[in-house]
C-alpha cells in the first residue's frame, strides 16, 4: 500500500524498455519519483498501446507519444497537454549499403527500393522528405516493411527504417562483423523536422492536480538529465541492463551515446525543451498528406504556467 | 438463411458499436479514444468500396488457404492417426509447430519461401488447419467396429477405406468442423496480411492500427463480417447438400 | 476339415473370475452345427475367440483343414453410402460372386438391392449383412444371432438353402430358438453355466435338409435334450 | 512417453534448425541473414536459463486460459446447439468474432477492460477456444438416438443430460481435441505476450524480432517446443487416465 | 382403456409408396397383445406412431385412458457412466422403485447390478433395458423385439412375470416368436404384406398365466391361425 501521503500515478510509456526509456527507468531507479513524493508505476508500451487512449480513460496519469499521435488526437478532440519533448531530434533514419546504393542527397533516392511501414511515422517523414526535395513517389519504389529485415538483408531494398539509437548499434554490429559498410540516412539533415517523443498528461490532471504535475515533470527532466549526463554513464547503464535483459552490455553502451546526441539540447539545462517551430512543421506535415482533418493549433497543447 | 444470418450479424454488430458509444458518452471520451457515429459514418463512406474490395480480395486468398488445410490436416491426420513412431512423430511434429507463434516462425518462413503469395498461403492454412486436424485425428483413430468388423474379418480393410469409414460416419461432425474452420481462415489470412502483404483487408487494418483510427477499423471489421457471413452461408449450404446426397436411403 | 478346443478357458481382463474353463470340443466340418447355452454364458466370447477377432484364451485350438473362420454378429452395419448391391458386388469373392442373385432370392432381398442400409428394418439388416459373408471365401462361418430379427419362415428358407448352397462347408450358428437349433442342426454344443459340470456338451440335432420332413419323434428328443443340458 | 516425445522433438528441431543452415551454406547467406552453429550456441548460453523462465511463466498463463476457454467452448456450444434463432445467433456471434484478427480487436479490448492479466487470459482464451467450440458443437448437437431415447420417451430429457451422453459417448474425440487444443493456448498466451506483456516468452520474442535476432528466435523456438511437450505429455497422461475411469467396466 | 386406430397410414419421406394404409385396429386393456408379422412388414414403424416418436401418418388415432404410450427396442442402450443398479435407482418412477428388487431377480441380472452397460453380452443389455421401462409410469408399453437375444427360458419366465406384476397395464409385445406370441398373448394384431386385404387382422392367443399350463390344442390353433394370416 502507498505510504501516507504518497500519491501513486501511472506512467504509461511508448515502448518496451529501452534505451529510448533511459531517464524514465533512472529516475524510478534512483529515486527521483519517490523524493517528489510520488509512487510511480512505470509501464513499459508496446505496439498495439496507446498512452494516450490510456491518458483518457483513466488508465494513466501521465504518458510517452510521438508527435504525429498527439497532433492526431488533438484534432480529434482529445484533452491533451504537451509537457515536455524528449527528442530533440527525430530517431528514426534509413539505413543503406553506402557501397551498392550510394546516398549524398535525396535525389539519389531515384530508382531505389525504400521501406517503410505504411501508416507509420516512417511513412509520413518518408513523404515529407520526397516532397521537400520535389521527387515524385512514383520515381523509387516503396516497400511494405514489418518485422523481418531479410529483404534488407538480400539486397533487395535499398534504404531500410530503423532507430538509429536503439536499433542501429544492432543491426550495424551485425553487418559491420560481415564487412558490410553501412550508413544512414537522416532526415533531419535534409530539412525534415518531424517532432518525436514527448510526455504527455490530460487538461483535467493539470487542472485538478497541477502540483502533481509540476512535480512530476520536475523529477522526470532531473532524473534524464541526470540519466544522459556522461558522468553518470555507468549508473545509466546498470539501470538499462537490470530492466532489460535482452541486450547486450555492449550495445547498451554504444546505444546511450547516439541517444544523448538526440536527445539533449543546447543548453543541456533545458532539457525537455519543447520545439515549437518543430511542432508547427509537423502539424503541417500531417495535414498536408491529409492525416489529419483540420488544423491544430500546437501553442495550445502546450502546458503553461505551472507552479 | 443468408437473410437470418446477416439481421443476425448486423444486430451483433451494432450491439457491439453501440456498447462502444455508450462507453464514449459515459466516460466523455473524444473522438479520439472512439470515434462518434458521424465519424463512423464518413469514414464508412470514403473507405467502404475500398475497403470492401480488400475483403474480397482476402476472401480469395482465405478460399484457396482453406482448401490448402483442409488437404494439408487430412493428409497430417492420415498418417497421425497410426499408433506406431510414425504417427507419434507426426503427431508430435504438428503439435508443436502449432505452438509456435506464426508472427516468430514468419522470418524463417519468408527466409525459406520468399514473400510472395505461397508464403501468405502457407501462413493462413497454418493458421487454419491445426483445429481441422484436430478434429480428423479424433474422427479418424476411433473405430467404428459395426462396420470395420467384416472388412477387418475378410482381410480387406484398407486404410483408405477405414478413413472411408469413420469420416462418413461422422459426416455430421466433419461439416461442422470444415464449415466453422473457414472463419479461421478468414483470420489467418488477415494475419498473414497483415504480417507481409501490401492489399487485403489485414494489410488495411495494420495502417489503420498505426494510425490509430478506430473508425477505420470498426468499417473494416463490418466488412469482414459480413464477407464471412456470406461465405459460411454458402459453406454450410454445400456442407448440407453433401450430407443429404451421401445419406439419401 | 475340423476344429478342435481342448482345455480352453478366458477370463476378461478386469474380470474376478474366468468366464469358461476346461472346454473340449470338436466342430466337425462340413456340416451346420449350433453353438446354444443361456444368455450370458460366454457364447459370443468363445465364438469371438474361435475367429481370432478376441485374443488371450488358455489352452489349445487345433485347426485342420479349417483356416478360414469367419464371425458375424447381429449388430454388425453396412457402409450407408452405397446401396446393398453395390456393397455385394464390391466385396464379394470371386468364387463368391455367382451366388449373389441366389442369395438375394433367398434372403427375400432383391427388392431392397438399391436402398441404403440405415433404412433397413431390422430383420432386413440382419439378413443383407449375412448375404455378404455368404459371398466369402471361408471355411468356418460362426452366425452370433445373425437372424435373430427375421421372421420364422423366412428364417427356416434361408437356414434349408444355405445347408444345400455351402454343402461343403462348415456353420456354427448361435441362436437362443431351442426348436430351430434341435431341427436344423448337426452338432448342438450347448456352453453351460458356472458350476455345471462338464461345462460344455454336445447333443445331436435333426439336421434336417431341404425337401426333408423333420422327424417329430427325433427332433422332440433332440430338443429335450439341449434343454436338459443347457 | 515423455522421453519419446522429446526425442521426437528433438529430432524435428534439429532437422528445421539443418534445414536453414544448409539454405545457409547453399546459398552463402551471411550471418546475419542466418546465424550460424556457433552464433545459435552462444545465444542458447546467454539467453538460455532466462528465456527457460519465460517460458514457464508462460506456461502457467496458457494453462489458466485453457482452461478458461474449455469453459467458455463448453458454454457457447451448450447454447449454440440449440436449433431456435437463440442458437444460431449465438454461433453467428462466435463465427464471427472468430473471422476477426485478434490484433485488430485488442485495442478495443484494452479499451474496455484494461491492460490487466484479465485481457491477457481473455486474448490467449480467444484464440484458444474456437477450435475446441468447433468439436463441441460437432459433438454436442449430433443425437445418441439408442441412449436417449428412454430419456426422451420418459420426458426425463434435461439438457445437461443430453450433453453428459453425447460427451460421453464421444469421449475420446473430447479429449483429443482438448489435449491438443492446449497448445493454441500456448499460441494464444504468446500472442497475447507479444502484442502487450512485459514478461513471457512472446514479449522477448517480440524483442528479439525488434532486434532482428534470428539466433534469440531459435533459442526460444527451442524452449517453446520442450515447454509444450512437457505439458502436452502431462495432458494425455490426464486424459488417458480420465477416460480409464469413466470406461471402465 | 383403450386405443383405437381408424385407416391409418404411413408412407415414408422420399418413399414411393405407402407402407401400409387403412389399418383399423383396437388395442384393449389392461392385457398382453402381440404384434406380429413379417420382417419389414412396418410394425416398427407403427409402433412409433403409436408412441409418437414418429409423427406424419394419416388417419385417425383415439386414445381412451391410454395416454402414457412408451415404445421400446432391443438397439437401446444405457449410459456408460454408471452401474445399472445406480442408473434403475436414478430414472425409476416413484411408484416404479418398490419393483425393482423384484425385477432383478425375474430378470436375472441381480448378479450383473453393479456392472456397466457396455461389458454386457447382449442378452443382458435386452434385460437391462426392459427393466428400467418397466419402473416407469406407463399404460401402454411397446416392446420391440425387447427380448430378442435372450434365451427361451429366462424369456417365458419374464413374460408370466410382467403379465403377473403388471395386472392392470397394457403391452404390446413385437416378436418373431409365433409359438411365443400365440401362448403368451391376448390379442395377436397380425399385420401383413403388402397385397393382402385386409391389410391387419387380429387372432385371438392363449394368454398363458403363471402357474397355468397352456391348453396344447388353443395353442395349436392360434399358432395356425396367426401364420395363415401373416
Ligand atoms: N427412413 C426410411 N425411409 C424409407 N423407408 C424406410 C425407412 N425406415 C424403414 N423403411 C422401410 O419401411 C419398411 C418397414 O420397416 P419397419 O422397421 O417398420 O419393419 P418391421 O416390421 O419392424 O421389420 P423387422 O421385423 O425386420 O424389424 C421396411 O421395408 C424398411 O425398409
Ligand atoms: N469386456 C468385458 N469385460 C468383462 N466382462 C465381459 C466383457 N464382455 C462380456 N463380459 C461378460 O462375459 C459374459 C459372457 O458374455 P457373452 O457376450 O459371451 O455372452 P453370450 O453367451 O453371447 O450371451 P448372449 O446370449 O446374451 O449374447 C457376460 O456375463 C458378460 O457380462
Ligand atoms: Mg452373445
Ligand atoms: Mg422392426
Amino acid at each position: 500500500a502507498p505510504r501516507e501521503g504518497v500519491e501513486e500515478i501511472h506512467y504509461r510509456l511508448k515502448w518496451l524498455c529501452n534505451v529510448s526509456t533511459v531517464g524514465d527507468l533512472y529516475a524510478l531507479e534512483k529515486g527521483h519519483f519517490a523524493r517528489a513524493g510520488l509512487r510511480v508505476n512505470v509501464k513499459p508500451g508496446g505496439p498495439e498501446r496507446d498512452a494516450l487512449k490510456e491518458l483518457e480513460l483513466g488508465h494513466a496519469q501521465f504518458g510517452v507519444a510521438s508527435a504525429d499521435q498527439v497532433l492526431r488526437a488533438a484534432a480529434k478532440g482529445a484533452p491533451l497537454v504537451v509537457l515536455a519533448q524528449l527528442f530533440q531530434v527525430n530517431p528514426l533514419q534509413w539505413i543503406y549499403r553506402p557501397d551498392k546504393s550510394p546516398f549524398r542527397e535525396p535525389a539519389d533516392l531515384r530508382g531505389r527500393t525504400v521501406g517503410v511501414t505504411f501508416g507509420g511515422n516512417d511513412e509520413t517523414i518518408l513523404r515529407a522528405l520526397l516532397a521537400r526535395h520535389g521527387i515524385a513517389e512514383g520515381e523509387l519504389r516503396l516497400f511494405s516493411v514489418r518485422y523481418d529485415y531479410t529483404p534488407f538483408y538480400e539486397g533487395r531494398v535499398h534504404f531500410w527504417p530503423l532507430y538509429i539509437n536503439a536499433q542501429a548499434p544492432i543491426i550495424g554490429e551485425r553487418l559491420e562483423k560481415a564487412g558490410e559498410p553501412i550508413a544512414f540516412l537522416d532526415p533531419h539533415r535534409w530539412g525534415v523536422r518531424f517532432v518525436a517523443n514527448s510526455v504527455i498528461t490530460t487538461r483535467e490532471m493539470l487542472r485538478q492536480h497541477p502540483r502533481t504535475v509540476s512535480r512530476f515533470l520536475a523529477a522526470l527532466l532531473e532524473a534524464w538529465r541526470e540519466a544522459l549526463d556522461p558522468a553518470n554513464e555507468e549508473a545509466a547503464v546498470q539501470v538499462l541492463l537490470a530492466a532489460d535483459r535482452e541486450t547486450p552490455e555492449a550495445i547498451v553502451r554504444r546505444q546511450i551515446p547516439v541517444t544523448r546526441r538526440l536527445m539533449v539540447p543546447e543548453p543541456p539545462a533545458a532539457f525537455g525543451r519543447i520545439d515549437e517551430a518543430a511542432w508547427r512543421e509537423t502539424e503541417e506535415i500531417l495535414r498536408v498528406q491529409g492525416l489529419i482533418e483540420r488544423p491544430v493549433d500546437v501553442r495550445s497543447l502546450f502546458a503553461e504556467n505551472l507552479p | 438463411m443468408l437473410h437470418r444470418r446477416l439481421t443476425q450479424f448486423f444486430i451483433l454488430y451494432a450491439a457491439g458499436v453501440g456498447l462502444l458509444l455508450a462507453f464514449k458518452v459515459a466516460l466523455g471520451l473524444s473522438d479520439y479514444v472512439i470515434p462518434g457515429p458521424g465519424e463512423i459514418w464518413r469514414t464508412g463512406q470514403t473507405y467502404g468500396a475500398a475497403y470492401a474490395a480488400a475483403v474480397l480480395n482476402t476472401l480469395g486468398v482465405a478460399v484457396l488457404g482453406h482448401g490448402l488445410s483442409i488437404v494439408l490436416a487430412a493428409a497430417v491426420a492420415v498418417i497421425a492417426r497410426l499408433k506406431d513412431w510414425i504417427g507419434g512423430f507426426i503427431r508430435t511434429a504438428a503439435f508443436n509447430i502449432q505452438s509456435y507463434p506464426i508472427v516468430a516462425v514468419a522470418p524463417i518462413l519468408f527466409i525459406l519461401l520468399g514473400d510472395g503469395l505461397a508464403t501468405r498461403l502457407l501462413i493462413a492454412a497454418l493458421i487454419c488447419y491445426f483445429p481441422l486436424l484436430l478434429s480428423f485425428l479424433g474422427v479418424f483413430s476411433e473405430p467404428v467396429r459395426e462396420i470395420e468388423h467384416f472388412y477387418e474379418a475378410t482381410g480387406r480393410m484398407t486404410w483408405r477405406l477405414q478413413i472411408k469409414i469413420r469420416a462418413f460416419e461422422n459426416l455430421q461432425k466433419l461439416t461442422t468442423v470444415v464449415v466453422g474452420s473457414a472463419t479461421l481462415a478468414m483470420v489467418g489470412t488477415i494475419v498473414a496480411e497483415f504480417i507481409a502483404a501490401t492489399a487485403g483487408i489485414g494489410y488495411s487494418i495494420r495502417i489503420a492500427l498505426y494510425q490509430s483510427d478506430l473508425a477505420k477499423i470498426l468499417v473494416a471489421l463490418l466488412l469482414i463480417g459480413v464477407g464471412t457471413s456470406l461465405w459460411l452461408v454458402l459453406l454450410e449450404g454445400l456442407g448440407a447438400a453433401l450430407q443429404r446426397r451421401m445419406e439419401r436411403p | 476339415m475340423e476344429l478342435e478346443g481342448q482345455d480352453i478357458a478366458y477370463r476378461y481382463p478386469n474380470a474376478a473370475a474366468d468366464l469358461f474353463e476346461g472346454l473340449d470340443f470338436r466342430i466337425r466340418g462340413p456340416g451346420f452345427h449350433a453353438l446354444f447355452g443361456p444368455s450370458g454364458v460366454g457364447k459370443s466370447t468363445l465364438a469371438r475367440l474361435l475367429s481370432g477377432s478376441l485374443a488371450g484364451q488358455r489352452g489349445r485350438l487345433n485347426a485342420r483343414g479349417m483356416d478360414r473362420v469367419l464371425y458375424t454378429y447381429n449388430l454388425e452395419r453396412l457402409p450407408g453410402w452405397t446401396t446393398l448391391r453395390e456393397h455385394f458386388e464390391e466385396t464379394a469373392s470371386a468364387s463368391g460372386r455367382p451366388r449373389l442373385e441366389t442369395l438375394l432370392d433367398t434372403f427375400d432381398i432383391r427388392p431392397l438391392a438399391d436402398a441404403r442400409f440405415p433404412r433397413l428394418s431390422l430383420g432386413q439388416q440382419n439378413r443383407a449383412n449375412l448375404v455378404r459373408y455368404l459371398l466369402q471365401e471361408f471355411d468356418l462361418l460362426i452366425m452370433d444371432e445373425s437372424l435373430a430379427n427375421v421372421d420364422e419362415a423366412t428364417r427356416h428358407r434361408i437356414l434349408l438353402r444355405i445347408k444345400a448352397l455351402f454343402p461343403e462347408r462348415c456353420f456354427l450358428y448361435i441362436s437362443h430358438n431351442v426348436a430351430e437349433v434341435a431341427r436344423f442342426c448337426g452338432d448342438v454344443l450347448v456352453l453351460r453355466g458356472h458350476p455345471k459340470r462338464p461345462p460344455l456338451v454336445v447333443v445331436p440335432g435333426g439336421d434336417q435338409r431341404e425337401g426333408a420332413e423333420p422327424d417329430p419323434a427325433r427332433l422332440e428328443r433332440a430338443m429335450l435334450a439341449i434343454v436338459h443340458a443347457a
